[in-house]
Formats: structure tokens, C-alpha cells, sequence
């Protein structure tokens, strides 16, 4: 499924009828999306974060399908989703002061880059083992549905993610069950070095889904338009109480599967380069431009103005002390039990306490 | 009151908890129209509909993953897992994703659910419906482990239980589910986590145990004080967070201690606790801890009896303990 | 897919061609495993042994399947396929043996009933958790691919376990590396109390091979020539390296999930009615009659010949001892460790060691 | 012999077993043409094929329970878990199955596997990069647990671990992986399972440790020296089944013990050895054995350096057991 044509028009048929200034909005955070990332990953390099996994590409996929839920829906991240919580105004400051662990740090420094949450935004937590997700957006939707409430679950997932225990469990479960669930499969090419044709012998991931007896589809994930049209079919069915979506957004990972990766070991430059002259940005862009809301001009400034923010945050973060060592052991149960207490207290009367953090 | 079985008085518990909470739901396998393989839940689903008792397709995964989104959201799901043999194909929901989301979410989210699963021996069960694994979730950092021993505990823990904020562990010992009755209230009282209790007090040996096996810590201890041997029988109940406390006051005096676990010995949570009482009490002990366990080996068939660490075996422990 | 027609003549299309000796060992062998099954279940009930998971009205899907198995293909069973094992030529007192777990049990008293398992028959041990047999069997496979064996392998499940994580993990793997390997899905309308229909969304099983890309048949698992015949086209597809073949055995548990099981809470005695009427041992029965090799005469000899057997058997097995309690610490490792060493003579030399067992 | 770091030498013993054993095969993701992700497996492919060294797609159940597979048929499958955090989706095969399979036919079909895993701390992996789960393992009757500290060992242990007819988890130090570099030979050598190592003879303290907690033991070992205080250091080496032998006449002559490991400290290793050194040394113990260990809490980021049992942890516990 594809909406933006090669001449920047609309395939009518299939338009989502996002008015312009929707457009130029989704557009404006996939670009922003995008110079978040390349300055985190110009930070890792220069060993100031430690780590950065980034959603180069697949900003369409990721940003397009949070534009088409609604505020009340929530999203169950994989981990390069960023893009979404960003568009959902989760402040960017909150989230490089993450990416540094600092005294800002949401998470209190206790996880790596990128996991991010917000019960606010209704987006649940970023955990690394791969597929575990899945199921917590099933039960988030089974409560919903539940409840009688109008909402509706968008999960994240990767081509990878697919063969994992709990994308089957998660999968079968919507099935029977029927919840308000949409299945978001960012097909990005590769599980770090595995290429999907070697993940899976079927020729699509979209044909998985009847397995389950579940509704799918597959959109050219590099199209923010077919995006956001499928994502808002799949949220009116799910508010009509027609259960669960699968929708496979076909996209590609331009860049490393992250800062610690080396992809040239086990993928060509040319087939990179093929992927790189399907750049969702581009795409957008050229409809935008066509609908003459947008310029050159225009889009050097946005880019300015979002490269200042970012340079801003980044330089905020990195005056923030680092989170206390008290936190260590706070959160671990609503209370804290006696043996945290006193395992807090030997930690804090420890020699090293409270000393500058060395290498490790 | 009622009288009621351990079977009876945990079905109180739930239909209590389902009665005052519209939040709180059941799910598991054949836990529906059958009432669960040992009749736990029978009648519930006929009273509260299948959308509060839900049968869920065969897959641990899916169950406990599915409860930590309803949890997430606000419900407080009561899971059953058939028999603790076969909560490992769901264990990495309940290591990497329960135990951890209050921590990685700085407290922002969390987890309020309670896993009910029968553990051990004592039904000629064999390798698969036998097995005691509490020791790999309490060294799980984020899960409550508990394991009653009565009726009348059970119901209090599990009412408890469900109303805690943080996952819980709720391990039922299957060899007293119809061997005990006691008279149980019908109201929703509750039993604190966190506090074990002392149901034998005696001046010359600790005895730590926890279903089913407290029953037969009891009986030795019986046994022994015949042979003027007086043994303070501690029933555990929460196994984690641990009553420390209690423990180590009791150690103190008696400065010996037998631990009885049906868990395989090694890794064990009889070794936890030598560690601690080590730790906490060292100069108090006369004789060093002991444990009787079940063996490192698979749990086996025909020779069960043999392998539980029943009275027959808990005697001369204490004995020898006791002539340390 | 059907191969026996009502009036027990076969459908010349399908029929597999097998000799009518071949045909009429094969119903003697369902006979068999039924008269052993009955009176595995009467003995149970008299409390002589534990416990006893029984076959009644799989026969055909289950001694069928074997039937089109070559000796040198593997079985990997689940635990209601004691038939298969039988069919291969186990002998019956060491399985009657096994259900006392008695000295003459090969597994020393350390297992369940039916947990059996036989090297020189190459089927590979049952084990109580659903679903892990499954990848084994494709592992198994993968070896016998590897190293370049006209062999194959069966491996039976049933519905429930299409939920398993395994089972995703196992189909995945078999679509990925191709070896030749056979899904035998025994679905008989239950897993304990859950019906099919609840177990999972999708109509048939049949249809979730293809989330895998593996060819799947669906079959009348109550037809044991229909039976033969998918199965033997599963072992061809192996054997000419065509890879893996799912097959959905549809069949109906006519008993209770096990001994321990009591199926009239959870379905209509008008529902087991209809399926009695479907039973495969008339089925077949009907066909040998039509071929005029088989009679009410023959039937009857057959069956006092099997109800001899079985009732020997049980004899002998009651004449045996308990297994050795040493037994419990051998076969944890190759070799026995110290704490094993320790841990066993200090079992050896308890206070109850020796004495009979009491119950439990 | 050539100067190898870790990663070398764990290849080394990879390299050499295919060579020697058609039956050896490598499983695991993207072991492949990325060489692992640590790039222990790096060139394997290449030489080997990709019906020898295969790239599993992502799952841990269908790696491990695949690997069962093929050992029953008589390969000797070497299974790589990228991280030891993310072995619980396949536990249930390794506990359930690999660890039953012998025991449930009597010896009739055995499980000859391995499955490396880098676990541990050190590289700001946070919770998810960084655990140390051995005590689970520990905990299930039927596998072996090994963990080297060093390239030399490490290579001698994997090609025992090949050769082993039961299932081992072969748990790699990342910490060490590129930090320490040593003359290992070429030949395709072993270090016996369940072999313990006294790295530093000393007549104070007792202090166990292994992988990567090692070096760290050492140093406090040498800092505390110099206060006069004299530590024998042993290395486990293999965790499961323990040497306990070496342990225990150490700690008849020291007195006293100071246990290091990294995971969390609760139901951790570090209880079972002190339980075990309670039970066969009670009387030779002079102070309370100490466990230095990773805080009961998930593996944090930030803070890793005081989460780990670092030299600067293990120092004072020295003296202050010392000075008991
Ligand atoms: C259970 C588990 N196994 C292995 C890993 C290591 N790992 C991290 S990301 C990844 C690949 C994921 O691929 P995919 O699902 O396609 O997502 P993508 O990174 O392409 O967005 C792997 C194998 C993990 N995180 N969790
Ligand atoms: C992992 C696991 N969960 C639960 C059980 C309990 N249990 C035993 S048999 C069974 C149903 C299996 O159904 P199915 O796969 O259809 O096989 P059938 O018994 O119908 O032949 C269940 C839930 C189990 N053995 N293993
Ligand atoms: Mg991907
Ligand atoms: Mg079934």
C-alpha cells in the first residue's frame, strides 16, 4: 500500500485526508526525529553518551503511526520509537537528560540510552529483551476492553521480534480474545545482522497474521501517508470493536542496529544506497512541496531551529550532575524491605560513595 | 466462620477479592467450567462471568505477559499456573518484565499482580508436578514470594497479597489442599506479607519451614520432645521479603537451627537463610545450620517419600543438632 | 481428507495402497492399544496404579501416522502415543512395568505412567510439559539433514500445544533451515477443558503452517488409511529434501484428559455421542469386513487374544518389586558427582531406606 | 603458544573442536557473518560453513531447544545466548528438558550440549547486558555451570565442556573479554570440569570468587597484603558441581571467608557456599563467613561501579573479617 505517488500527489483513493497543516506538522517531527538522532549519534561517537539506538529510515513507520492514534491510545514501544513519544510532546530535554543518566534522568540512571516511558503520554516502558512487549499491550488492551473505555494499543515491534515467544502468545491471545490491539511490525530489513528472509521462511510478515485469525495489512512503511492510513484503519476498527490489526510497515534500517554495530560486515553499500533514494523525509517533503507549504527556505530553517534545540539539551544535560547513588535502591518495591535499607546504607557509607564515576 | 480446606479457603479469598474489587480478574488454564485441575476456582466463572474468570489458551507466556498489561492499566489480575512445573516457559515475564518495571520506570508504572501456582510433592506427581522453585524468584531482585502453610494463612496472605502494589509469588502447597481444615472467617481479613510466626515455641533448636513441610517440621518436632529435645517450629509464610527478625530472636536463644525445604538443596533457600542466621547470629550458634532438603536430583516418582524431607528425616537432624 | 467411505469401501483417489495384510495389522494394532488402554484405566481405577493418559478414539491418528513412518524415521511423542510405540514392537510388559514403576520399569520408578521412551525404537522420551518435544524434533531433524540420512521425523502434539512457545519456535525453525520433519498435530477438540475453538481464533490448525511456509494437510484423523496416506506424503516431501509437512489430524478425545480428569463438566454427552459414532476401529473394521478378510469371529479372537496379553502383563507387574531407591541419584550426570555420592548413602542409610513404601 | 585475549582464546577452542569433531556445530544469533556480537565466532563461518556455524533466527527457545535436538541425534551442539540476560525465554528448555533428559530415560538418550554466554557487568549494559543468572542453573539438578577467569582456562574448559556428555552453561566474563591477555597454546588442550584453582596461596582469609569478580578479589587481596593481611584466592572455575574439596581445606586452615560474587546477593551462589562451609568447616571458622556481592536490586546503569563487588567492596570486608 502506498498513497505518496513518485510526483510528490496523492493516490486519492487511498489519501488518509490529513488536512496540509497535518501534514506539514508530521512531517516537521520526522525531520526533527531525524537531527535528534544524528546529533545523539555524533555524541556517542565522540564518547560522551555511552550508547544510542536510532530509527534512521523508519521515521515514517514510527512517527506516521503515532500521528494516527489519538491522544487517549497508548503505545507499547520497542525501542526506536522515540520519534513517537517526541511527537506526543514528551519534552526534549527529559529525554537527552536520559540519554546522559544524569540527575534528570527519568529512569534515575538505572537503565541504558533509549529506554524511555511516560505514563503521561501513555507510552509504556522500553525494555531490550526483544518481544516481551507484545503481550503487555494485548493485556493493556484486554483491561481496556474490560473497562468499556475508548481506547486503543499501538505495540512497536521488529521483524526479529516476530519469531519470539511472545509475539505468538500475544498474537493468539488477541485472537481469542478480541481487544483493542494494533500490531505495529516495523519490518526494517535486519534483526542487528539476520535479514528477514533468513528470520522467516514466509515471503511477507503480514501473512503471519492468519495464523491468528487476525486482520492485516502491508504498507510501504517509508510512506507516512499509507502510514498513517493503515494505523487509522486499524484504530477504527479496534474502537468498533473489531479487535485486533496487524499491520507490517515495510521499511529499512539506514543505520547501524545501533551505535555498537558495524553493518558493512553484513549488508552492501549498494543495497543501502537503494534504500537511501527511498528516504522517508524526501518523500514527504516532495508532497508538501508540491502543495506549495513548504520550500527550501522553510526547510532549512525548521532544521536550524530543531538542530539549536537539540544542542541546547545536549548542553544541559551534560552540567547535570550524575543521578544519585541512593536511587539505586528505591523502586525495587513500592517499599523499601529491610534488606534494601540496610544494603542502601552499607552502599552509602561505602569508600567510593558519592566519588566521581571512573570508566568501567 | 467456616470450616474450610486449603482449597476452600483460598476460592474464599478470590471470591472475596472479586466480590469487593471490580478490578481484580482471574486467568489461567482450565481454571473456567472445569474450576482449575484441583478445583480452585470452581463455581467462580458460573458467578462472575467469563470476563472476570477468563481460561486462557495454553501458553504461560500469554498468561502472565497478558496480566502485566492488565496490571499496567490498572487491574489487578490473580494468574494460576496449572502447577509451578510449568511456570518456566512464562519465567522470563516474570524475571526480565514483572520483577523490573516499577525499577525501570522509576515507579511511574507498576506491576500489581499475584501468580497462584501448587508447587510441590506429596501427589505422586513425578518430575513435572512436584517441583518447589521458589528459590529462583526470590533471588529475583523485585518479586514477593509467598508460601502458607493452613487455611486460615492462606486466605489472609492471598487477600494481602492481591492488595499489594508490587508482583507477587503465591505458592500453594498441593499436599495440604484437602489434608487440613480449619475454621476460616468468611470476611476479607488479612494476613500481613512480611511476617512469619512462630507455631511451636521451644528453647533448644530453630526449625524453619513453610508449606507442606511445616507440618512435617511439626511432627518431628513432636517426635524429639518426647525425647526432651524442645524445638521452636517457625513458620516462615512470607518467604521473601524475609522476617528476619523473627528468625534470628529465636536463633539467638536456641543458637541451633534446622531448615526444611522440599526444594532441591543446592541453591536452595535453606542456604539463603544459613547465610543469614551466619551473618546475623554467628556468635550465638552452638551448632552449624542444617538442612534437610530434597535431594539434587529430579524430583521422582516411587520414591517420593524418600526424597521429601519428611519427618523421618527431620527427626535425626534434630537429634543430632540438639547433641551438637 | 478422506479415504475410507461410509460403506467401507476407499476412495480409489487417496487410498494409500496398502497390502490388506498391512491394513489388517494396522487394525489389530488400534485394537490392541485400545484393549491395553481400557484395561490400563479399569486398573487405575482400582487405585493398582496412579495414573494413566489414554488414547481411546485417536487410535487411528496415532498407529496410522506410525504406520506410514519407515523403523529408521524418528518419533518424537507427546503422551498419548504409546500405540506408536507398540506398533513398532516395544515390548508390552516393559510398558505395563513403567505404569507400576516397579524393578522392570526402564525408567526406575522416577517418572509418571506413560512417560515412556526407547532408544532401539527411536522414540524419544515423553516429557509432562506441552510443547518442548517439539523443537527436539526439528533439532533432531536438523541433525539427521546435516549429516546426510534417509531418516525423517514424527513428532506428535496436540491442539493445545499450537499455543506453546515451542511449538512457534520449532515450525519457525523448520521453515527456515528445511529438515525433515513431520508436524503431527493430534487435534482432538481439547486441551483438558479447553475446546479448540477457545484454544486459538483461526478455524483449522491446517492453516497456521503457513505463518511458517510449510506445507500443511488436514486430514480425518479417524480414518486410518487417510492417516497413512498424508503422513506417507510427508515422508516423501522429507525424503526428497522437500523439508518439513504440518499435519492436522482432526480426531476427538472420546475419554477424560486423563484419569484425573472428569469431562462431563465441560461438554454435552450428545457431543461424545457423535464422535463414539465416529469411532476408527469401526471405521477400519468395516473396510477388512467388506475385503472379507476379517469377521465378527476374527474380531472377537483378536480381542481375547490382546485382553490375554495385557492382563499377564499386569500379573507379572504386580509380582514386581518397587524400583531400587538407590536409582534416585543415578542418571542426574554421566557419572555421580560427590554430592551425590554423599546425598545417596545418606538416603541409603535413613531410617525408612528399605522399608515399603506408604502412601503418599 | 600465542599471547590470546578472552575472545582468542574462546575462538581458539571453537576453531579447534570443529576441526576435530565433525559432530561440533555452532548455534546462535548473529554469530554468523557479524561474528557475534562480541565477535567471539568471528571468521567461523567463513572457515567452517553456514552448516556448522548457523544463525538462528531470534529465539532463544528455538536455539536451545533445537540444540536438544541434535545432541539427542549425537552432535555436540555449542549454543551462543548473546546475553546471558536473555537465556529466560529458553529456560524451560533447559530446565525442564536438558537438565531431565538423562534422568528421564535412565541414561537411555543424553544431552550433550553446551551454551556460552557472555554474562556479568562492566560494560554499562545496565539491566539487561549485565546479569549473572548462574544460580539458577546451580539451582537445577542435571547441568553443569563453569566460568573461567582467564583466556587460558577458558579455552581448556570450553573443549571440556565439548567433550562432556551432560549439558554445561559455559558462562563468559565480558568485563574480561578484551581486558586480559595470556600465552595459550594451540593444541586443542583441557582444564577439567570441577577443578578449583588457588591463584593466591595465603594462611588469613579464605576468598572464593570467579570470572570476572576474580581480578577484583585479587586486588583487594594484594591491597590488603600490604596491611599484612595474607589472602588465598581461589578461583571456582567451575561453579557446578563445585570442588569443594580445595574450598573446604582452605577455610580449615584460614578460618575465615570472604565470598565475591556479582549477582544479586539474596539466594545468590554466595549462600550455598556459605552453607556448605558451615556444614564442613563449622568448627575451624573463626569469623562469620562475609558475602561481597551485587546489591538485591536489578543491574543498574549509572552506578554500575557501586553496584559491582569491586575491590573497593571487598577490601574492607577483608578486614574487617581479618580483624574479627
Ligand atoms: C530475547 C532477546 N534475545 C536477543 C536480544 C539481542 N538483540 C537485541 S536487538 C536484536 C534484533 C532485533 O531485531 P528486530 O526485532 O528486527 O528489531 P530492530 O532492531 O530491527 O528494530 C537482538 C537479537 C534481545 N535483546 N533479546
Ligand atoms: C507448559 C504446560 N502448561 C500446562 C500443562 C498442563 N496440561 C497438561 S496436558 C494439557 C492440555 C494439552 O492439550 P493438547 O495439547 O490439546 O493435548 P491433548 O491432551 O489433548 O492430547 C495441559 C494444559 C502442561 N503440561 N505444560
Ligand atoms: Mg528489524
Ligand atoms: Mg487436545
Amino acid at each position: 500500500m502506498q498513497v505518496i505517488r513518485d510526483d510528490g500527489s496523492l493516490d486519492p483513493k487511498l489519501d488518509p485526508g490529513l488536512s496540509i497543516d497535518e501534514v506539514v506538522a508530521l512531517y516537521k517531527a520526522m525531520v526533527r526525529t531525524r537531527i535528534v538522532d544524528d546529533r545523539l549519534e555524533r555524541t556517542q561517537r565522540q564518547g560522551r553518551i555511552a550508547f544510542h539506538v536510532g530509527s534512521l529510515g523508519e521515521e515514517a513507520a514510527i512517527v506516521g503511526a503515532a500521528a494516527a492514534l489519538r491522544d487517549r491510545d497508548w503505545i507499547v514501544p520497542c525501542y526506536r520509537e522515540v520519534g513517537a513519544l517526541l511527537w506526543r510532546g514528551y519534552p526534549l530535554q527529559q529525554y537527552v537528560d536520559h540519554m546522559y543518566g544524569n540527575a534528570g534522568d527519568p529512569v534515575r540512571g538505572r537503565q541504558m540510552p533509549d529506554h524511555t516511558f511516560s505514563r503521561a503520554k501513555r507510552y509504556l516502558a522500553v525494555s531490550a529483551p526483544i518481544g516481551t512487549q507484545i503481550p503487555h499491550a494485548v493485556g493493556l488492551a484486554m483491561a481496556i476492553k474490560k473497562r468499556e473505555l475508548d481506547e486503543c494499543v499501538g505495540v512497536f515491534f521488529g521483524d526479529g521480534a516476530t519469531s519470539s515467544n511472545d509475539f505468538h502468545a500475544a498474537m493468539n491471545f488477541a485472537g481469542v480474545f478480541q481487544p483493542p490491539v494494533l500490531f505495529l511490525c516495523r519490518n526494517n530489513g535486519f534483526a542487528i545482522s539476520l535479514p528477514v528472509e533468513r528470520q522467516t521462511a514466509t515471503r511477507t510478515l503480514a501473512e503471519k497474521a492468519a495464523a491468528y485469525r487476525i486482520p492485516a495489512a502491508r504498507v510501504d512503511g517509508n510512506d507516512a501517508l499509507a502510514v498513517v492510513a493503515a494505523v487509522r484503519e486499524g484504530v477504527q476498527r479496534a474502537a468498533n470493536g473489531g479487535g485486533p490489526t496487524f499491520i507490517e510497515l515495510l521499511t529499512y534500517r539506514l543505520g547501524g542496529h545501533s551505535t555498537s554495530d558495524d553493518p558493512t560486515v553484513y549488508r552492501s553499500d549498494e543495497e543501502v544506497e537503494a534504500w537511501r533514494n527511498n528516504d522517508p523525509l524526501p518523500r514527504l517533503r516532495k508532497h508538501i512541496e508540491r502543495c506549495k507549504v513548504w520550500s527550501d527556505e522553510l526547510d532549512a530553517d525548521w532544521r536550524a531551529v530543531c538542530e539549536r534545540e537539540v544542542k541546547e539539551c545536549v548542553r544541559h544535560a551534560e552540567e547535570k550532575p550524575a543521578s544519585e547513588l541512593s536511587a539505586m535502591f528505591t523502586d525495587v518495591y513500592a517499599e523499601l524491605p529491610w534488606h534494601l535499607r540496610e544494603q542502601q546504607a552499607q552502599a552509602l557509607r561505602g569508600p567510593r560513595a558519592g566519588a566521581e564515576e571512573g570508566e568501567s | 466462620m467456616t470450616e474450610m480446606n486449603l482449597v476452600q479457603a483460598i476460592q474464599s479469598a478470590l471470591r472475596g477479592a472479586l466480590r469487593e474489587d471490580e478490578n481484580v480478574l482471574l486467568m489461567g488454564e482450565d481454571i473456567g467450567a472445569l474450576g482449575g485441575v484441583f478445583r480452585v476456582t470452581q463455581g467462580l466463572r458460573e458467578e462472575f462471568g467469563p470476563d472476570r474468570v477468563l481460561d486462557a489458551p495454553l501458553s504461560e507466556t500469554g498468561i502472565l505477559g497478558t496480566a502485566i498489561g492488565m496490571a499496567l492499566h490498572g487491574l489487578r489480575p490473580v494468574s494460576e499456573i496449572q502447577f509451578a512445573d510449568f511456570i518456566f516457559p512464562g519465567f522470563d515475564q516474570l524475571v526480565s518484565e514483572a520483577a523490573k518495571y516499577r525499577y525501570r520506570t522509576a515507579g511511574e508504572f507498576h506491576v500489581p499482580m499475584v501468580v497462584r501456582t501448587p508447587y510441590g510433592g506429596g501427589i505422586r506427581g513425578g518430575q513435572y508436578h512436584s517441583q518447589s522453585p521458589e528459590a529462583l524468584f526470590i533471588h529475583t531482585p523485585g518479586l514477593k514470594v509467598v508460601c502458607p502453610s493452613n487455611p486460615y494463612d492462606a486466605k489472609g496472605l492471598l487477600l494481602d497479597a492481591i492488595a499489594d502494589d508490587d508482583p507477587v509469588l503465591f505458592f500453594e502447597p498441593k499436599r495440604v489442599y484437602r489434608a487440613v481444615k480449619m475454621e476460616v472467617p468468611e470476611t476479607t481479613y488479612r494476613v500481613p506479607l512480611g511476617e512469619a510466626k512462630v507455631v511451636r515455641p521451644g528453647e533448644k533448636i530453630t526449625c524453619l519451614a513453610w508449606g507442606a513441610m511445616l507440618y512435617e517440621a511439626f511432627a518431628a518436632a513432636e517426635e524429639v520432645a518426647e525425647q526432651g529435645v524442645d524445638v521452636e517450629v517457625i513458620d516462615l509464610r512470607t518467604l521473601w521479603p524475609l522476617d528476619l527478625e523473627t528468625i534470628v530472636s529465636s536463633v539467638k536463644k536456641t543458637g541451633r537451627v534446622v531448615i526444611v525445604h522440599e526444594a532441591p538443596r543446592t541453591c536452595g533457600f535453606g542456604g539463603e537463610l544459613v547465610a543469614l542466621i551466619v551473618e546475623h547470629a554467628f556468635l550465638y550458634l552452638e551448632a552449624p545450620p542444617v538442612r534437610v532438603t530434597g535431594w539434587d536430583t529430579p524430583f521422582p516418582l516411587t520414591h517420593e517419600r524418600e526424597y521429601l524431607p519428611l519427618a523421618h528425616r527431620i527427626v535425626p537432624a534434630l537429634l543430632e543438632t540438639a547433641g551438637y
